[in-house]
């Protein structure tokens, strides 16, 4: 049993239900023990920063202090020092503070004279906060993740959809490259799906400008529909419940802005490993979506996945080799 | 006391890079603490820890070693073996009751005039906040003291310094 | 006239004087050679006697202990003022030995720890009084010092005679040189020299071979077993002071498979014996990032006691800085 | 108008200089902002997905900074744009913290009262008032709140979404609240507290 | 007992008989450079008086100490006065301590016991206030007064010189400085990791600012340094294995089995014709063409004889084939060949082991490695060379279409604290060139990105100026991005640049069909084990490190090893050259002056007091420890010895002492700074 404190952020109750239902139904095939910290408090998403710096840190601090409470062996539950958060911007926040409370300390210092006065405290790099997918990924291991599927999505076109929040700024270095990470392509790969290269995977889906500028967020959601549209996508996977509300609840909106007629379906990627695994679409929260994933569901199992074919050696008119594709582990050596 | 503490400090640098530091800051007229009376060696690598004790029992209040960045040595590797004695000494130094942000190492290259400025500059302020180490004279202020009390059985030498030649 | 020989112990064990009786019938020579006048472990004497005596009239004196009271001082001051010879004898007068390492600690603590433990009876907390009336009159005891100090940080020394104690072989190659220089065969070496002992260190007459090889981990003896008995301790991670200390032990701890632990003091024209200590240790570790060479050192958990465990008080430093604060 | 009269007013700057905008600024930062290692490379303005909207790119805005533009800056729409991706972050040779530096702008554009478009401040302010009240961010609660404020004529166009929202139970129609909600007040007014001692 | 030694030196409580000596004093004004700070009359008056009791006769101040009569000054009171140690208080002993030395040597005196005491650079000119200052200098002089008692009279070392030169790296830098050695008469050893010389130049196909053919400049000194008598090449060849000092290197080389046997070998390239293994060539080619598993690397390779690549040759994996070995006409073909080791001595080495190009994949938001029409500055120049793998035509991967946009980005991998935190000196030259063939050879539209336009040195701003007048777009800014996703109908198909232009203030969008990456130099993959091998170092970016950055750019801290090329830093092909002579000219200096001379600071082991702990030999990174078994002690060997001093302080007897830098001037000089020698009140 792997465990986890569970920091779920706000919208896995509410606009990310979704979400948290589909979760809950992979926790157990995987092996997975979460526990929810108590009484956690919302980490003030993009906005509390905007106001002011202390107040902000302190509020998300609150909860790292309260994790690291529960953890401890002596007082506490024990059996972990990893915080688990499934929304990007909650885990942003909270491996953000954790950082910056170390890279500055005299910000440190002033965060925990304020948790003082709630009768707590919280000592930077105590505690190592992680999002839902690198657990996954990286701990839980794709090979589990794959014998687990009984139901693969072979002949859903999937874009992978990482968002900007997540890969970046990655100040604890956890990911294959903050550009264009595959973690989420090789997870969907694992359960089968026919994931296509969407150059957009980081790029932003407007975050907050919904609702303060929409007509600037539109264009950014547009981008991204347009095109996983391009690259005959069925449907479009995300990590992020922002993400997931902003292109899923305001499609319909930027397709009056724009006069468009888009209908990209976008769900959260633990939903498509409930379904991989076997699990009733009710139960991992199909159908909350307003841009509907029946039609897109309805691909599975019915196209052949295409094998690429080896390289013909060079003909008169032949392309020119490719380079390797970098990965962060390559070595020096790998430079000539 | 309004009278504010200046330290005094030895520091002892590496003719290759912290030495040129100085030079270069001397040249470039940049300004900084003067209570650091330096000394050059050839490499931090010839840094005795006797050197540092002989200044902290004769006055010094720190004591600052500079060499060349971690990987510039000019012979090789010398620094690394520099840093080795630094760590046990502070080591041994906070056995025995001085702070061992007494004993400084600082790693600047012959072009790092200003980091060699600024880190005199700072190291001055730390040893300003720690105050006199004042290790010569401990006996004899304590013996001033003692004279006052006469119910104790216990009496400070009468001749604690006895110099030590080489 | 036989010359005079005078054996005095200040602050010291006694180990001293059982290592010139260890020189067995050696210590007939002494008889036979020497007139001794004062010596109170072995025979009665009083200190007015020894103020009556001529300066200069002792041939030769061994003093062993260090300088931790007054008296201790007072009769330093006289033996040397008595005394042609004046050699500082053993680990405790040349360099503070074990004793010394009070010199961490304010003398207030050492008392209070010796009066008032859980392991001292001593309910109505009498702590001795340096003076105190009775019917028959005043009593003294002598007053201590808030540090120990070696010999020769109080009086002119002429000779120094390391160890702790003195390897007897060594007291007796002494003993030989002194009735020999007595009869006008020998000469005495220059003022000051270290006599019976080595010039070198423990590693000169240690049979155990060494690779020059780092180490990732200071371990402590217990955790290695078997030792290997021929490679050099240090190599096995085992901080050993031999590489520092002086030679003329015949590397007796080491041969007997444990570590140096250095009561011959530093070698010759040391000036801190510590700081050898210091460089020979962080030689042999195998890091170059301050974090890895950090938790190396964690293996050598008292480095303080570890390089001056015999020589603080004779160390530049002397004391540490509590020693020189008395408690109020 | 008399002050038109000022050369450098009329170019739209301050009448004097702030040299000490730049290190105020840095300061201000969570983290160390690095800001003035800016080489005026415009990775950043070219990284920004937003850049088509913002009246000076980020680029423009730290030169502006270190001319001491200070009205000028703390009333630019730039920081209140910034969507927080973090692509010039990641990119920026130099290491600047861009995004933590349009956070502390946007708190100093607030604190001067010097922002054009109210927007984005009053969205911010909603938001903090709910977790300030719940400990948890309330949607519905914004929603109604901002949107009558900011967007009256574009509600009736959301009301399928909204109506949607709720009917899925996408969105709570009553807040949530944390048990300890004493705890963090006294949290968040020491924390306040800290912030204007600073 | 026969160890109970005793000894006649003791430091402990024996008042050391000392000579006293007679020291002068000498305190410089500077002109108002010292003197304006501080009060240089009290500082020698003071010394005078308070410095008496340690041996101080005289002490003078000077306007000029440095001056032929401030010199002279000295000079007559070391022979009037009979002074026999002399301080000078002045400026830093980098400037004016040979001067001072000198002078004393000219008046009888030995160099070495003269002392500067640096009181303009550490005192007077960082320090504003007059009384601070002068306390200062006080204590800076009686240090060096209590040091230079301490100091014993040294002689300089002379070693003689193996007239022999190694040059490690084929490059044009490399190649520089073995022609002018063997043109002067001496006879050098020219040593190349791959199967010809050459180096990056031979990869080129035009150079700037001239647009002279790389080939056309550099196949003529290829030829002439294969050919020279006086030069000995060892192609497809590592250094395995540096000992000795200058003077005397021994050198262990290991020349790599070829499996061709150059005496039969005619370089007839029959072999490659008929070898049906293709391979990518990641070296020559950039990774963009293909190579034989037996090959030359190019038409124009010196030597010309193949090389076989043991990895890929079907025979050697799979034990069949042998389709050289049928076909050579003159049985050069030999399976059976094997690695060999060849030791040379020489007296000098050069280092002239290049860089490597950065590896653009690591930028992963310019495409390089997933974007096919993204490609980095040596596969254009690959791309562009009539001997390339499209003979000269510039065409996108699909290895047909013309481009008609070209994007040229400028520091990739370069001044970015991501990646390297330097300027690589050569890529805004390069994209200019880059931009100048594509205009040439395809009239596409050339665009170049770039943070600053850096053009220093002879004729290459007027290139800039003819790449202006030719049309190319320049946008300053440094690109955000390289991406395929299309947002309108004329991105489709294109890669798009995304860039702020900085001088516009916008965001621009530019599509293009083909971007090139001018990726910045960096040190060879190797150079820390490299430089570790000659005893070098190297700087935080990994470069190897000269003796001085302005007056001694070729010369290294280890005595006769040098720097050339881009091994010491990114440079051009002008200053390679440069550097490759300016090396030859040091060497030709060293060899004509048939012996060295080295600073008399070296450490010595007293073998009495030496326990043979072995201690110190784990010290030395010159390989100067040896360790004795005959007499159980260390020893040290002088001409190996620079002088560092570690083993000194890691000594746990005290065994071994340092000239020069000794404890006893080391602890004098403390006492000094700390004032405690001062006469007694």
């Amino acid at each position: 049993m792997n465990k986890y404190l569970l920091y779920p952020g706000c919208s896995m109750e509410s606009s990310g239900r979704a979400y948290g239902d589909s979760i809950k139904a992979i926790v157990e095939p995987l092996d997975l023990d979460f526990e929810e910290i108590n009484d956690w408090n919302c980490c003030g998403a993009t906005e509390y920063l905007g106001i002011n710096l202390i107040p902000a840190y302190s509020l998300i601090a609150r909860n790292l202090a309260l994790a690291a409470k529960q953890m401890n062996p002596v007082n506490g539950t024990g059996g972990t020092h990893t915080v688990v958060a499934p929304c990007s911007a909650c885990y942003l926040n909270l491996a953000k503070a954790d950082y910056y409370m170390q890279e500055r300390p005299s910000l440190g210092a002033k965060v925990n004279e304020a948790l003082n006065a709630g009768g707590l405290e919280y000592k930077a790099g105590t505690l190592d906060v992680r999002h839902l997918i690198d657990i996954l990924v990286y701990d839980v291991g794709l090979e589990k993740i794959r014998s687990k599927v009984v139901h693969p999505l072979n002949g859903l076109k999937v874009v992978p959809y990482m968002g900007c929040m997540l890969p970046r700024p990655d100040y604890q270095h956890r990911w294959t490259d903050h550009e264009h990470p595959t973690e989420l392509d090789d997870l969907l790969r694992a359960l089968g799906a026919d994931v296509i290269d969407y150059p957009l995977t980081t790029e932003c889906c407007g975050g907050h400008m919904t609702q303060i500028g929409p007509e600037t967020a539109f264009e950014l959601i547009r981008r991204l529909i347009s095109d996983a549209d391009e690259r005959g996508a069925h449907l479009m996977a995300t990590v992020c419940p922002m993400c997931q509300m902003n292109i899923d609840a305001y499609q319909h909106e930027t397709n009056q802005f724009f006069g468009t007629d888009y209908h990209m379906p976008v769900l959260f990627f633990t939903q498509l490993m409930g379904i991989a695994f076997g699990k009733h679409p009710d139960e991992v929260g199909i159908g909350l979506e307003l841009v509907s994933a029946r039609n897109a569901l309805a691909n599975i199992g019915i196209e052949v996945p295409v094998t690429q074919e080896p390289a013909a050696p060079r003909k008169k008119d032949e392309g020119l080799p490719m380079p390797r594709r970098w990965t962060k582990h390559e070595g020096k050596e790998a430079v000539r | 006391m309004t009278e504010q503490f200046e330290p005094t400090i030895i520091g002892f640098t590496c003719n290759w890079c912290s030495y040129r530091a100085a030079d270069l800051a001397g040249t470039a007229r940049m300004k900084y603490a003067p209570n650091v009376r330096l000394i050059r060696m050839m490499c931090s690598g010839r840094l005795d820890p006797t050197f540092v004790l002989r200044a902290l029992s004769g006055g010094a209040d720190g004591v600052m070693i500079t060499g060349c960045h971690p990987g510039e040595c000019h012979y090789i590797e010398q620094n690394y073996k520099a840093l080795r004695r630094f760590i046990l000494l502070r080591r041994v130094l906070a056995g025995l009751g001085i702070e061992p942000e007494r004993v400084k190492l600082v790693w600047a290259s012959a072009a790092e005039g200003v980091r060699f400025a600024s880190e005199t500059t700072a190291f001055v302020e730390e040893i300003r906040k720690l105050g006199p180490l004042n290790w010569g004279n401990q006996g004899k202020d304590e013996r001033e003291r003692m004279k006052d009390e006469n119910s104790s059985f216990i009496i400070q030498p009468s001749s604690f310094e006895k110099e030590v030649t080489l | 006239m036989k010359p005079k020989f005078a054996m005095y112990w200040a602050a010291s064990c006694g180990g001293c004087e059982i290592a010139v009786l260890n020189t067995h019938e050696k210590i007939l020579d002494v008889d036979a050679n020497f007139e001794v006048v004062f010596w109170p472990v072995a025979m009665d004497a009083k200190y007015k006697d020894v103020e009556a005596m001529e300066d200069g009239s002792i041939l030769l004196t061994l003093f062993n202990g260090g300088i931790r009271n007054d008296e201790n001082e007072h009769i330093a001051r006289l033996l040397r003022q008595k005394s042609k010879i004046l050699v500082s004898f053993g680990s405790c007068a040349c360099e503070g030995c074990i004793p010394g390492l009070a010199n961490l600690s304010p003398v207030g603590d050492i008392v209070q720890t010796a009066f008032n433990t859980i392991t001292t009876d001593n309910p109505h907390e009498i702590y001795p009084q340096t003076t105190y009336d009775v019917p028959e009159g005043e009593l003294h005891i002598p007053k201590l010092f808030s540090v120990l100090r070696p010999l020769d940080q109080v009086v002119d020394v002429d000779y120094y005679m390391p160890g702790c104690p003195p390897e007897s072989h060594q007291i007796a190659a002494v003993i030989d040189l002194v009735i020999k220089v007595v009869k006008g065969e020998a000469q005495l070496p220059p003022k000051g020299s270290t006599i019976g002992a080595g010039d070198s260190t423990v590693c000169d007459e240690c049979p155990r071979s060494r690779n020059v090889k780092l180490i990732k981990e200071f371990k402590r003896i217990q955790d290695i077993a078997p030792m290997d008995p021929t490679l050099c301790i240090l190599e096995q991670g085992i901080p050993c002071n031999g590489p520092a200390t002086r030679s003329g032990c015949n590397a007796r701890c080491p041969q007997a498979g444990t570590q140096c632990i250095g009561c011959y003091g530093p070698a010759e024209g040391v000036m801190d014996y510590g700081a050898r200590l210091i460089t020979a240790f962080s030689s042999v570790i195998d890091a170059t990032t301050p974090e890895e060479i950090e938790h190396i050192l964690d293996g050598i958990p008292d480095p303080t006691g570890q390089v001056y465990r015999f020589n603080l008080a004779g160390s530049l430093l002397k004391a540490s800085a509590n020693a020189f604060k008395v408690k109020e | 108008m008399p002050q038109m009269t000022d050369e450098r007013v009329r170019a739209g700057m301050n009448r004097e200089e702030d040299l000490s905008l730049l290190n105020e600024v840095s300061m201000k930062t969570a983290g160390v902002s690095h800001l003035e290692m800016c080489i005026q490379c415009g990775t950043c303005g070219g990284s920004c997905p937003v850049a088509m909207d913002m009246e000076h790119t980020p680029r423009m805005l730290f030169a502006m900074l270190r001319a001491g533009m200070r009205d000028e800056v703390l009333r630019s729409n730039t920081p209140w744009l910034c969507v927080s991706c973090y692509h010039c972050v990641v990119r920026c040779p130099q290491e600047v913290h861009i995004a933590d530096v349009m956070y502390t702008l946007k708190g100093m554009a607030i604190h001067a009262k010097l922002y054009t478009n109210a927007t984005a401040p009053h969205f911010s302010q909603t938001f903090v008032d709910m977790v300030e009240a719940y400990g948890r961010s309330y949607e519905m609660g914004l929603a109604t709140r901002h949107y009558l404020r900011h967007f009256p004529l574009r509600l009736p166009g959301m009301m399928p979404m909204g109506f949607g929202m709720i009917t899925k139970g996408r969105m709570a129609v009553m807040p949530k609240r944390i048990k300890q909600m004493d705890q963090l007040t006294a949290i968040l007014d020491r924390a306040k507290q800290l912030e204007l001692n600073s | 007992m026969s160890d109970t030694r005793s000894n006649p030196v003791d430091k402990r409580s024996s008042p050391v008989e000392k000579k006293i000596e007679r020291v002068g004093v000498y305190v410089c004004h500077c002109g108002s450079n010292i003197a304006g700070t501080v009060d240089v009359v009290d500082v020698a008056k003071w010394a005078g008086e308070k410095l008496k009791h340690q041996g101080v006769v005289v002490a003078r101040e000077y306007k000029f100490m440095c001056s032929s009569l401030g010199q002279e000054l000295i000079q007559k009171d070391i022979k009037e006065l009979g002074l026999t140690r002399v301080v000078v208080a002045a400026c830093s002993p980098h400037l004016h301590e040979k001067t001072f030395r000198t002078a004393a040597k000219n008046a009888g005196l030995n160099p070495y016991l003269v002392e500067l005491a640096s009181i303009r650079e550490q005192v007077s000119w960082v320090h504003s206030d007059k009384t601070v200052a002068t306390a200062k200098a006080k204590a800076v002089v009686a240090g060096a007064v209590s040091r230079v008692i301490e100091n014993r009279p040294l002689d300089e070392i002379k070693v003689p010189i193996n007239p022999n030169t190694l040059v490690v790296g084929g490059g044009i830098a490399g190649i520089q400085s073995a022609l002018e050695i063997a043109n002067a008469g001496f006879h050098v050893y020219l040593v190349e990791r791959e199967p010809s010389i050459g180096g990056h130049m031979a990869q080129f196909d035009k150079t700037f600012p001239t647009l002279d053919c790389s080939a056309c400049i550099l196949t003529p000194r290829m030829v002439e340094a294969g050919t020279h008598p006086n030069i000995t090449l060892l192609t497809w060849s590592d250094v395995v294995n540096v000992s000795g000092y200058v003077g005397n290197f021994h050198v262990t080389i290991k020349k790599k089995a070829r499996f061709v046997n150059e005496e039969l070998c005619t370089g007839c390239g029959i072999c490659q014709e008929k070898c049906p293994k293709k391979v990518i060539d990641e070296v020559y080619e950039a990774g963009l063409g293909y190579r034989k598993a037996v090959y030359t690397p190019f038409a124009q390779a010196v030597p010309n004889f193949p090389v076989m690549d043991k990895e890929n040759c079907t025979y050697f994996i799979k034990g069949t084939c042998k389709a050289c070995e049928k076909f050579c006409p003159t049985g050069a073909i030999d399976f059976k060949q094997e690695d060999q080791l060849i030791n040379v001595d020489v007296g000098n080495i050069v280092l002239a082991t290049g860089y490597d190009l950065f590896d653009a994949r690591r930028v992963s938001n310019y495409g390089y490695g997933r974007l096919p029409n993204v490609f980095t500055s040596l596969e254009f120049e690959r791309l562009s060379n009539a001997a390339g793998p499209t003979s000269g035509n510039i065409v996108l991967r699909d290895g047909k279409t013309t481009p008609k946009n070209v994007g040229i980005i400028h520091c990739v991998g370069s001044r970015d604290k991501n990646f390297n935190n330097y300027c690589s000196v050569i890529c805004c030259m390069q994209g200019l060139k880059f931009a100048h063939l594509v205009h040439e050879r395809t009239g596409a539209t050339v665009y170049n990105f770039y943070i600053d336009m850096r053009t220093a040195y002879k004729a290459y701003d007027e290139f800039y100026q003819r790449v202006l007048e030719e049309g190319t777009l320049f946008v300053r800014g440094k690109v955000a991005e390289v991406t395929n996703a299309a947002r309108r109908e004329s991105e489709k198909g294109k890669l798009i640049i995304q860039v702020e232009d900085t001088l516009a203030g916008k965001q621009r969008r530019i599509p293009v069909d083909m971007v090139i990456l001018s990726s910045g130099l960096q040190p060879r993959y190797d150079a820390k084990e490299v430089g570790k091998m000659f005893g070098i170092s190297c700087s935080t970016d990994g470069w190897f490190t000269e003796k001085h950055p302005k007056l001694d750019p070729v010369a290294t801290m280890t005595e006769g090893i040098y720097i050339v090329g881009c091994a010491q830093g990114p440079k051009d092909i002008p200053s390679s050259v440069a550097q490759g002579a300016a090396a030859s000219a040091r060497v030709l200096d060293k060899i004509l002056q048939k012996e060295v001379t080295l600073e008399p600071i070296k450490a010595s082991v007293d073998h009495e007091k030496c326990s043979g702990c072995k201690v110190c030999n784990g010290m030395c990174p010159f390989n100067a420890i040896a360790f004795i078994e005959d007499d159980k002690v260390s020893d040290i060997n002088p001409a190996l010895c620079q002088g560092c001093g570690t083993c000194v302080a890691a000594c746990p007897a005290g065994a071994i002492s340092g000239t020069g830098f000794s404890d006893a001037q080391i602890i004098a000089q403390i006492d000094g700074l700390l004032l405690r020698n001062l006469e007694p009140a």
